[in-house]
């Protein structure tokens, strides 16, 4: 019987993905941001998770306008990297789990999930970077992966009601699988960030704070806000925070408890944040 | 249309919606294109040319010949393919929110550095 | 205020287009279905339709497996055939809706249907068929077009339930369209047909009854069965019949009347049938 | 897994599911690719190269190299692709349905033909 080890969140800055690279982890400009991540380490050693459901967001690298999905799943046997235009080095590929992906595709499409399917998918910073963050010093993920990809760059956008109710099914498909692993539900972005307009820069540690306090008990209070409203309390980048909120959904209905949180402004022009829940009851699939 | 379905604009922001999307076309497939190397270099040898080939509007090359973030924007660009256009020229996110809020790079990054004053603000409110 | 004139509905077999080309309406084996067609002429030229709504499947020609959408949008400026791997002659463009597009695409996404918006969109004979068959000596179309193409490919397919509440969801957003065009609904493909597997050349006029009985007065009669049970009673390509229904459920959930139908056995290895449906109180939008 | 949840099999029809769809994904992709010209007469001109470029199992190439439909299904082919495939042997659809069903193309067609008797049928029934 499949297990629910708990759900892992942080946001994806690229420049995160440079600081690892130059090893400035101890630097005090970073220093409270991976100070985060000790908990994270010591977690995933005792929970042992061997597959992973993320939600993400295509930065422009997988996906473009001509075909651009509200809801992607991948159903690949494996995801690469590749320059997302700045020719910076590759991030390593990931192992899929195309049985996981197409029994989840398979409930979703008839939970009347109108999902894309992607048999053939790269995957940008947004899925690497919170992978670099959780097992900084493996030669290969030791999980595998079935990704989420929710439109965040094409309004419009898919509600947060709609982002939460795409977790929960995922969350009731888990119900009905027979395998036995460790599967470990990740969510990345966000939080409040605006990188456009007049408004660049533009940060709110209150609404990242009411977001954080009712993911772990309350996760449809952050439903209330529409999509217009989430633009404008959490900027036009920090709508990523419905990764969150799905994959918050895939932990399911149940109340969950917080065992780690940290946060931080700025990294880049970001509110960073690092989040663990854990389910309240042991979810068995 | 569609607009009249929308709330109240959101200062210094603009939506990426259809309206923009359908503007912008041109200028983001150009900067997808840049996700290939040979394709930035041939922008970096041959700018006109490059533009030319994707059929930018005017309003779109003058954007991109002036570097000015906000036209490009206005002109339908997208911020998540910009940034790749922006990388050509050695910008990195710091340098796009000077450019487009007025402050000079260091005073942007000040600016950011500031914020941290909300989270002592929401602890002194919330204890 | 806009109006939707009616629905029109065709079967889209490739080999039509090269009756078409060849001249053969008159020949013996396409005599009883492009007489069928008499009716559609005069109908058009009498509700003189501007725009056009179309629910359609790609044939492999602007889709593969490694995005394939459930509900795809066209929101193009236009929309080219191209070679579908025969090297045929090309069909004529269309002309897009943007607007139209974008005002269908921003109240589906509200009312959690998950699309794919597709800015640039190949159409391939299962669009331009139905179009050569409606008018047939034009040198440019008469009607701007908004495509829906929906997933017949890749198993699991959305369910008739789905693709009839996706087609009413259009329906909705056409009341609150400010434009003032006429709207033609069509609906392609079908019906009973199987090209692959050991039942290749299955086809089931039981069936097709069943379903061009229902869909001007009952059409939630053809949700009762599953995407497994069409395809035992249709053919693997008989669920192009999912297009058929959606295009019904944009006329709107109160009665249709049906002015025409023809149904005729063989068309190469398909059921073919044209059905014209009005409805029964003229539909302002 | 998913097998669990469908109904009974369906004689002579292979639902393009996941498994199949996994299955066939390096046969399917060589069959997209010959919606341009130059694939197909690429094909054409060195079928062993070609199938290699496109890393297709042993089964998948068997299956082309004998123009065996059933077997190309059996392997993961999708008709909507295959079909592509079977235009460059000058096959269409009613030869690949008496390929399938192992009835002669004449044989097959009549078959078609022979099927207008069930409207006559329905008539009778119905009225
Ligand atoms: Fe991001
Ligand atoms: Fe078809």
């Amino acid at each position: 019987m499949a297990e629910i080890v708990g759900a892992y969140f942080t946001s994806h800055v690229p420049a995160i993905g440079g600081a690892i690279h130059k090893g400035l982890q101890q630097d005090p400009y970073w220093k409270p941001f991976f100070d985060g991540f000790d908990k994270v380490h010591e977690w995933l050693a005792q929970v042992k998770p061997d597959v992973a459901i993320v939600f993400n967001n295509d930065h422009g690298l997988n996906f473009f306008l001509d075909k651009m999905p509200t809801f992607a799943v991948g159903a690949a046997h494996e995801y690469h990297n590749a320059d997302e235009g700045w020719g910076l080095p590759l991030y390593k590929s990931f192992q899929g789990h195309t049985e996981l992906s197409w029994h989840l595709i398979e409930h979703l499409v008839e939970s009347e999930f109108d999902v894309t399917t992607c048999q053939k998918m790269l995957v940008d910073h947004a899925l690497s970077i919170p992978f670099e963050l959780a097992w900084p010093d493996v030669d290969a993920w030791p999980v595998k992966i079935v990704p989420f990809a929710i439109n965040t760059v094409q309004h419009p956008l898919p509600s947060a009601k709609r982002c939460l109710a795409l977790g929960r099914a995922v969350h009731e498909a888990l119900k009905t699988w027979q395998g036995d692993e460790r599967i470990v539900i990740i969510g990345t972005g966000g939080l409040s960030h605006q990188l456009d307009g007049e408004r660049a820069g533009f940060i709110n540690a209150e609404y990242d704070k009411f977001c954080l306090d009712n993911l772990s008990k309350d996760p449809d209070a952050l439903t209330q806000h529409s999509i217009h409203e989430m633009v404008r309390l959490s900027g036009t980048q920090g709508v990523e925070i419905l990764n969150w909120i799905a994959a918050r959904g895939a932990l399911g209905e149940a109340a969950a408890s917080e065992i780690h949180r940290n946060y931080h402004i700025p990294i880049s022009n970001t509110a960073a944040a690092t989040l663990l829940l854990e389910p309240d009851a042991l979810v068995g699939a | 249309m569609t607009a009249q379905q929308h709330p109240a604009p959101i200062e210094g922001t603009h939506l990426f919606d259809g309206i923009a999307a359908a503007k912008g076309f041109e200028l983001n497939a150009m900067c997808y294109s840049f996700n290939e190397a040979a394709n930035r270099a041939a922008f970096l040898a041959d700018e006109d040319a490059y533009c030319a080939r994707f059929n930018l509007t005017s309003d779109q090359r003058e954007a991109v010949a002036k570097r000015d973030v906000l036209g490009m924007i206005a002109a339908g660009g997208n911020i998540y393919y910009l940034a790749k256009l922006a990388g050509i020229f050695g910008l990195n996110v710091q340098d796009v929110g000077a450019l487009q809020t007025g402050k000079s790079v260091p005073e942007f990054k000040q600016f950011l550095l500031d914020q941290a004053q909300q989270i002592k603000q929401l602890e002194a409110t919330h204890g």
